[in-house]
């Protein structure tokens, strides 16, 4: 099992007003076993970089720069043709935001899991079945219940089934893109809960995608935040959800207070995400940072380690060991 | 799918049936002249007109004209034509298999290069090809029926006389089998054609824009995602999900197709079904329309059934109820 | 010794009373028709038929009247068109029940605003004849000394102004009657599928009247309702219109005269549709009908002519001739004939079939005629189309008696010669009494001869049947007595010298007398019980009916042992 | 209420700049209004009517640009002249000329000057250098009225370039009266085809005007025995000589020579008008039965939806024909008729979309509040359910359009409109085809077709910003 390092990956969509940069420069690296979780608000760039590492890209998506490497191999090198039979769901695959739409709802859950397994590896059909029970039975589904069609399924078995796709050929990653949107609290849980589980039995490495930080503050080890396609702090989620630096990190963070907390004030961060086709020049949070001063205006930040190990922030008013000023949104 | 919904489907039917066939009874009541007007000779007397009434049965009083009426739909004896006497429905069966060679020839290749074209051109969206065929058959949607037809003939009987102007085999027709079948094929290119090009259209359009729908669904995404091939995401996932409204539009576009043979046959002055109803409506011979009628709405109430049942075998998510 | 039959006419047509135009020899020696196949493709469509026939698919096209087909077949070397005047009538009727038009002043008036040039022209590029007179000029019947309206618009807004009719201050004549403005008189036209033009025809007509003060609105409308409007009585015994314009489709015969205009036939359903009630006309028309004998016939139809000529219930407008093209580089021999043209009607005309053949061959070979709509019913007695009887003449034959196709004299066909007498019927009427005196050499095409027992039996079956397609046979038709074999005697109930020809042995006894009901027959479709190869439909005529594809064709072949012809 | 057409307009005004954006739709928009400009405009766009002015020029004449064509340099072109001036006397023999009036016309009189004899010829020369004509008319009127004894005769001849001369006319002896008639010698009539030896259907005017250079006719007329005591006057009108062409107009001549053009752009002009009534007419039709239905449900949609099936399982085009043939065939019942058949599928959207807005808050709160069924179908379900329904009004336009052109086709239409499909009709059934006339066939239905698809252009356009912004809202 290697490790997924991704260093420099700039994602453009070609439009005809322009290109936007949903993923720039972004760097991160997950090490075997581990649980990236990427948060942020809608439109920043985390499920883009999602699909870019899954290579989904719609036509008008391209890598512009930058690699992905899986272990000691360079994934954005692989023609599509190797990629998709040497990459895709043997080595990562990917539990995609709202089950409901995952699957496909003219063709039985169990024939949907078992084709993955045909396209890969070299098993009958009957084979193929027989795992893809077996998958079921391990996300707490009853196997029996292989020939049902999606919609025999409540919410929380299809997002298990999705789940369980996910790990038909057993895969080293799993990207997991909001996998517990649009299920309510019970079924979120313990749809989080088969999944720890399943990470912990399995030895995953996990990619969260989701915009809700409890979620990824109960399942990650380590979480990037991102804002405009880019990755404006980064660290362990402990550190960086108890200590945000960065003005949007704690934006966020009192936008989503703690499940466990007391009834706090809800805030959300005045002003919308930027336009990516033409993304404001210095620092790309600074029209909507109540800190922001001229120095935001004209200098792009570096996302440097600053504070602790490993927390890392892309913020001149954090200063380098990692003193930031308290911000509150109204 | 329970037998009850069968039932009512089957009551509903029967019920839009009647009314369609007291509708077709009233119509041509309704209808100013008789049939016996239309023998327009210095000859004709008020006596010979009585005598062509008895023998049509106009004669009678209404109600029990209707309930005779009834009674000749429920048996399926039309009766005799007004016009040459023969047995209605014996001549609708003898004009049906021209009707059903060329309609079903038609039907079958609209459906088959519209869907096949359309599927093809899904996964081709963007590029100039895709645009070009899109524009054309757009255009040729767009364009009526009779005019396509107008066209070929012109273009091919007339001007480059490669095809025949006329019917469905030459006369004297061929003796030998397999020239029997190229005569054949030979005299149904054309209108086959007409059909063909003016139909394939709409089927093309909605195939392509369903299939382009579907493309975008989250779960193609997820099917590209586990690295199925492209042939399986293009056919298994996208197409299968959109089959089943493609499946009931087969059945249920019977209405057009039979407006279509009307046009076509017209045109192409072939001896079918479609033309023997617009000569038999200008004659006022009402066994004959009515006849024709009868069958076209039990035809196409069936298929409308069939068109629910087959939605409900090749979509999972429909329960009848 | 049997008789041969030759037949050398200096054919000539008239057109319209001027000169000599086409002139042919028709002489042949030989037993039978010249070809031995007829082939009649079934081609609906207008222009395909005349394509069909540009490329060789046909050979005789009977019956163009688009100009542009003429113009179009003229200008081809390969193709002969004749043009033989008919017996085609297209007129403008008026309602004589209202007011109006029940004034002579008003129909006359209109009479003279007619501009038959301007119709003929302007709408049929000249193909049509001026028809002015009650019965066309290609009649026997037709007297060409009555007095026609001529087209005299300042005449007509005299004769108006004469009787009172004088214009009101908005172009409009004021009702003498009423003294009110005259109503708007509405003109029925057919629309443009039944007769292409005569929606045009309406306006033109429409504005002449309206130059001279008469609001005449032209109003085309589907043919079923004008028949409809002017065939049945209203509640008050009245009809329904004004004015229309149609066509009738008359015969030699001046019988027209009687049945479209006797006030006996102004009932509902009755042809009287302009409601003439004129008892001096009355009395004439009614010796049109039954006539004792040719000189009277002549006498009250020239007396009927002349009554009606200034009654005007109609205004006769123009009359269609027939235009029948051929290949002349494939066929030759096609005969026109005065009233029937040459291959338009061939059950009034088996000259052309008869007399037809190949340019290249003295005898035999195949010529393909024109079908333009499907038989559909090929049993003599259902058949009613013009284009059944195309081959009902082919099978059939003309009958007892035809008509030469010079000046349309009788001519002996199957009845060497005949003689009429009355007789006192059991009810104390005096009626008809008619001797057929058969040829012997007749046969069916099934080698039975034909009798005076199939004479008789004809007429018994009609009647018997009360088939409405023959009702003029058999209405007064009392009994025959068979004298011998080849000799019948036929009885009416009534004297009338068109009996004569009323007179019809087309039915085989021996076929039809196994037949209960007459129209659920389909000879063509069985088998000849004895001889293999023919079917039901047998005559006495000059080809052999084959086979019949609904849709594609109708084929006929040469009846090898026709009587007309060469010493066996 | 202000800030509610405020918020109205600013959708319209959202609508229009996302409209803006689709070149498919801005395509759509331009045929149309090109069709508009033509259809509204007509009466600038030709001088003629489309039905009335026949005889513009020969039947079947080619368009006029068709004279680029080599084959048709020389083309006849319409020749319309002749007063009486134009003629001149030749000869002059024993008569007294006088001009005067009748009524408004001015007319020759022409008497004998004495005793005897007494001729008179007329002349009208014109120079020929186009290819031999179709058709030529000659129309002369006069009258006659003499004392008992004298008699008059009257002739009118043809003399061609080279001499040889043709009898088109001859009067019969004129006696006493003959009242002002007008002679009409036309090259189509069959009896002077005969009369001078060519075939009935010879065409006369190919056959005598087929050389270049200078045509005479010449108009005789004589007076015999006239003394001191009798005379006669012949009196000759304003004479007319028509040579109509063979090429016309920007698209030709139908049959009868009215202007093609003019049909055209009536016929854009009806086609359009039919579209939109019948659509507007079906589409209150649908909306009102689907509204109703979707909001009571019960028997009431029970039965609504029946009639619905019932109507979308007959064939409508053979039922079409069954019904005009039933009521007639003005343009106004075929436009309800087509309206009859086509409001079905109008009804089953706005009922699906009815169902779903009936579950929603806002009409629950208002039936809460008191507010009676019409009312709420009024205020919260008509203005929800507008923008879908219009994007499928415009969708109905081009199928009323064709099936009017099918019908009118079929020879089921208004005989007294001008409409694409009569136009194509009459093209069929007067010899457009044998002549491979395509500018008589080509233009209403290539017409026909784009304006077709110029409608499911926008209609597609408006479905796609329309059903979004529903289905966002």
């Amino acid at each position: 099992m290697g490790r997924l390092v991704v260093s420099d990956l700039q994602m453009h969509y070609k439009t005809r007003k322009g290109n936007v940069r949903a993923v720039d420069k972004v760097s991160f690296t997950l090490e075997p076993g581990r649980a990236l979780g990427v948060v942020g608000e809608s439109g920043c760039g985390k499920s883009s970089l999602g699909l870019t590492l899954l290579r989904l890209l719609p036509k008008n998506g391209e890598v512009v720069g930058g690699s992905i490497r899986l272990g000691d191999q360079e994934l954005l090198q692989l023609t599509d043709e190797e990629f998709r039979k040497n990459v895709r769901w043997t080595k990562m695959s990917m539990v995609f935001q709202g089950a409901m739409n995952a699957l496909n709802p003219v063709l039985t859950v169990g024939s949907q899991i078992a084709e993955a397994i045909v396209a890969h590896e070299q098993t009958s059909k009957k084979e193929a079945a027989a795992r893809a029970r077996q998958l079921l039975e391990m996300v707490g589904i009853n196997p029996d219940r292989y020939h049902h069609y999606p919609h025999q399924f409540s919410g929380g078995m299809k997002q298990r089934a999705v789940i369980a796709m996910a790990l038909a050929c057993n895969p080293q990653i799993v990207i997991a893109d909001e996998p517990t949107t649009a299920l309510d609290v019970m079924v979120q849980a313990q749809v989080l809960k088969a999944m720890a589980d399943l990470r912990e039995r399995l030895g995953l490495s996990m990619i969260l995608v989701s915009h809700d930080l409890s979620v990824v503050a109960q399942t990650c080890d380590d979480v990037a935040v991102m804002y405009a396609g880019r990755i404006v702090e980064y660290g362990p989620v402990e550190e960086v959800f108890t200590n945000p630096l960065h003005p949007y990190t704690q934006g966020l963070t009192q936008a989503f207070p703690d499940i466990d907390a007391e009834r706090a004030p809800i805030v959300s961060i005045p002003g919308t995400p930027p336009n990516l086709i033409n993304p404001p020049a210095g620092c790309r949070f600074h029209p909507r940072c109540p800190l922001a001063d001229e120095a935001c205006r004209r200098i792009d930040p570096e996302l440097a380690e600053k504070g602790r190990a490993g927390h890392k922030v892309a913020c001149l008013k954090v200063s380098d060991d990692g003193q930031a000023a308290e911000v509150k949104f109204a | 799918m329970s037998g009850t919904y069968i039932w009512r489907r089957i009551g509903y039917g029967l019920i839009t049936l009647f009314i369609i066939v007291t509708l077709n009874f009233v119509i041509f009541r309704i209808m100013p002249g008789d049939p016996t007007s239309l023998v327009l000779s210095p000859d004709f007397t008020p006596e010979m007109r009585q005598l062509l009434l008895e023998k049509y049965g106009l004669d009678q009083p209404l109600p029990i004209q209707y309930v005779l009426y009834l009674k000749s739909m429920l048996t399926f004896d039309f009766g005799r034509s007004f016009y040459n006497r023969q047995p209605v429905l014996e001549e609708l069966l003898a004009r049906l298999p021209n009707t059903l060679m060329l309609l079903g020839t038609a039907f079958v290749l609209n459906v088959f290069i519209g869907v096949t074209l359309g599927l093809r051109m899904a996964t081709k969206q963007g590029t100039r090809l895709e645009a070009a065929v899109t524009g054309v058959s757009l255009f040729l949607n767009a364009m009526p029926g009779f005019f396509i037809g107008l066209l070929l003939l012109l273009a091919f009987a007339y001007y480059w006389p490669i095809f025949p102007i006329r019917g469905t085999m030459s006369v004297p027709p061929p003796t030998e089998f397999w020239d029997i079948v190229l005569d054949r094929i030979h005299h149904f290119i054309l209108p086959v054609a007409a059909v063909t090009l003016s139909g394939y259209g709409s089927w093309y359009l909605y195939t392509r824009n369903n299939v382009i729908g579907a493309l975008s669904q989250d779960y193609v995404l997820t099917a590209r995602a586990k690295g199925l091939p492209e042939q399986v995401v293009l056919y298994r996932h996208a197409f299968r999900s959109v089959l089943p409204p493609i499946v009931t539009l087969v059945f249920l576009s019977l209405p057009g197709l039979i407006t279509g043979a009307v046009i076509t046959e017209q045109i192409f002055s072939l001896y079918g079904v479609g033309r023997y109803l617009i000569e038999a409506t200008t004659q006022q011979d009402y066994p004959v329309v009515q006849g024709a009628f009868y069958i076209i709405a039990l035809a196409v109430l069936i298929s409308n059934m069939l068109a629910d049942l087959a939605y409900g075998l090749v979509d999972p998510r429909i329960r009848l109820r | 010794m049997r008789k041969l039959l030759t037949l050398t006419l200096a054919l000539a047509v008239l057109v319209a009373g001027n000169a000599l135009v086409f002139a042919q020899e028709a002489d042949w020696g030989v037993r039978g028709p010249y070809v031995d196949e007829i082939l009649l493709p079934i081609i609906a469509d207008d222009e395909a038929q005349l394509l069909a026939l540009l490329r060789g698919d046909i050979h005789v096209l009977p019956g163009r009247a688009n100009p542009a087909h003429l113009a179009r077949l003229e200008a081809e070397p390969n193709v002969d068109v004749t043009v033989s005047p008919g017996f085609h009538m297209f007129y403008l009727a008026f309602n004589m029940r209202k007011d109006p038009l029940d004034d002579i002043v008003v129909r006359r008036a209109l009479a003279h605003v007619i501009d038959r040039d301007e119709i003929i022209f302007s709408l049929f590029q000249g193909y049509m004849l001026p028809l002015a007179e009650f019965v066309p000029p290609a009649s026997p019947f037709f007297n060409p000394d009555v007095d026609v309206a001529e087209y005299d618009p300042e005449l007509a807004a005299q004769i108006l102004d004469d009787a009172g009719y004088v214009m009101g201050p908005n172009g409009i004549r004021i009702n003498p009657r009423t003294g009110q403005e005259l109503r708007p008189l509405e003109l029925l036209t057919p629309t443009a599928e039944e007769a292409p033009t005569s929606a045009e025809l309406g306006v033109i007509i429409a504005e002449a009247a309206q130059a001279i003060g008469l609001p005449v609105v032209a109003t085309p409308m589907d043919f079923n309702v004008i028949v409809d409007r002017i065939s049945k009585e209203t509640e008050d015994g009245g009809r329904n219109f004004d004015m229309y314009v149609l066509a009738w489709s008359l015969s030699r015969f001046p019988t027209h005269l009687y049945s479209l205009f006797h006030s006996d036939f102004d009932v509902d359903g009755g042809n009287n549709n302009p409601g003439m009630r004129d008892p001096q006309y009355d009395a004439a028309a009614e010796r049109v009908f039954r006539p004792r004998d040719l000189d009277e016939a002549f006498e009250a139809a020239y007396e009927a002519q002349e009554i009606i000529q200034w009654l005007q219930p109609y205004i006769p407008l123009y009359s269609r001739p027939y235009f029948d093209a051929f290949r002349s580089d494939i066929v030759t021999g096609y005969v026109p004939h005065l009233g029937y043209g040459a291959a338009s009607n061939v059950s009034s005309s088996i000259w052309t079939p008869l007399n037809i053949r190949l340019v290249d061959q003295e005898r035999g070979g195949t010529v393909r005629f024109l079908l333009d709509v499907e038989p559909g019913n090929l049993n003599v007695l259902v058949g009613t189309s013009a284009y059944d009887s195309r081959v009902f003449g082919l099978v059939y034959g003309p009958g007892l008696i035809t008509a030469e196709p010079y000046e349309n004299q009788d001519f002996p066909w199957e009845a060497t010669h005949w003689e009429v007498d009355t007789w006192i019927t059991p009810e104390g009427n005096e009626g008809s009494k008619i001797t057929y005196y058969l040829r012997d050499d007749v046969t069916w095409h099934d080698g039975v001869p034909f009798t005076a027992h199939d004479v008789k039996f004809t007429m018994d079956y009609l009647k018997e049947q009360r088939v409405p397609k023959y009702q003029t046979a058999w209405i007064d038709y009392s009994h025959a007595e068979v004298i011998d074999d080849y000799t019948v005697t036929v009885y009416f109930n009534t004297v009338s010298y068109w009996h004569t020809y009323n007179v019809a042995g087309f039915l085989a006894k021996h076929i039809w007398e196994n037949v209960p009901v007459y129209d659920e027959f389909e000879p063509w479709k069985e088998p000849h019980p004895t001889v293999e190869g023919l079917t039901m439909m047998i005559g006495t005529g000059p080809f052999v009916f084959k086979e019949y594809v609904p849709g594609e064709y109708v084929r006929v072949v040469r009846y090898e042992d026709f009587w007309a012809g060469l010493d066996k | 209420m202000s800030t509610n057409t405020r918020k109205r307009k600013s959708a319209l005004r959202e609508v229009w700049d996302e409209y803006k954006r689709s070149p498919q739709g801005m395509f759509g928009l331009v045929l149309f209004l090109i069709f508009l400009f033509i259809g509204v405009g007509a009466p600038l766009l030709t001088p003629y009517d489309p039905l009335e002015d026949r005889g513009l020029a020969d039947s079947m004449a080619r368009p006029a640009w068709m004279r680029f064509f080599p084959k048709y340099r020389n083309a006849p072109v319409t020749v319309d002249a002749l007063s009486l001036r134009d003629w001149n006397v030749t000869v002059e023999e024993n008569v007294r000329l006088e001009w005067g009036q009748r009524g408004e016309e001015e007319v020759l009189f022409v008497s004998p000057a004495g005793p005897g004899p007494a001729r008179f010829v007329m002349e009208y020369s014109f120079d020929y250098h186009s290819d031999p004509p179709d058709t030529f008319i000659l129309q002369v009127p006069y009258s006659f009225e003499g004392d008992t004894g004298v008699t008059g005769r009257a002739a009118i001849v043809l003399v061609d370039p080279s001499g040889d001369e043709y009898r088109m006319w001859e009067s019969r002896v004129m006696r006493n009266q003959v009242r002002w008639t007008t002679q009409r010698v036309d090259s189509r009539d069959m009896q002077l085809k005969t009369r001078l030896g060519f075939r009935p259907l010879a065409n006369l005017a190919h056959e005598l005007i087929d050389e270049k250079g200078e045509y005479r006719f010449l108009l005789q007329f004589e007076i015999d025995g006239a003394d001191d005591e009798k005379g006669a006057t012949v009196t000759v009108g304003q004479s007319r000589f028509r040579i109509p062409g063979r090429l016309h107009g920007p698209l030709g001549t139908d049959h009868l020579g009215a202007d093609l053009w003019a049909q055209f752009v009536y016929g854009t002009r009806t086609s359009l008008t039919i579209g939109f009534i019948v659509a507007a007419l079906a589409v209150v039709v649908g909306t009102l039965v689907g509204i109703v239905s979707g909001y009571f449900g019960g028997w009431v949609d029970e039965l609504l939806m029946r009639l619905v099936d019932v109507l979308i399982a007959i064939p409508f085009l053979p039922i079409l024909i069954v019904f005009v043939a039933v009521v007639g065939k003005s343009i106004s019942t075929l436009v309800v008729l087509v309206a009859i058949f086509s409001w079905m599928s109008i009804a089953r959207l706005v009922r699906s979309q009815t169902l779903t807005l009936r579950e929603r808050t806002f009409v629950e709160a208002a039936r809460a509040a008191g507010a009676g069924p019409r009312y709420i179908m009024k205020t919260h379900i008509l203005p929800n359910v507008l923008g879908l329904v219009f994007a499928a009004l415009v969708l109905l336009i081009p199928s009323a359009i064709v099936t009017e052109a099918t019908l009118s086709f079929l020879g089921f239409g208004d005989p007294r409109v001008p409409t694409w499909g009569r136009m194509l009709q009459n093209a069929k059934s007067f010899g457009a085809f044998t002549e491979l006339a395509w500018w008589w066939i080509l233009p209403p239905g290539l017409a026909l077709t784009i304006l077709a698809m110029a409608f499911v252009f926008i209609g597609n356009t408006l479905d796609d910003i329309l059903n979004r912004r529903s289905s966002e809202r």
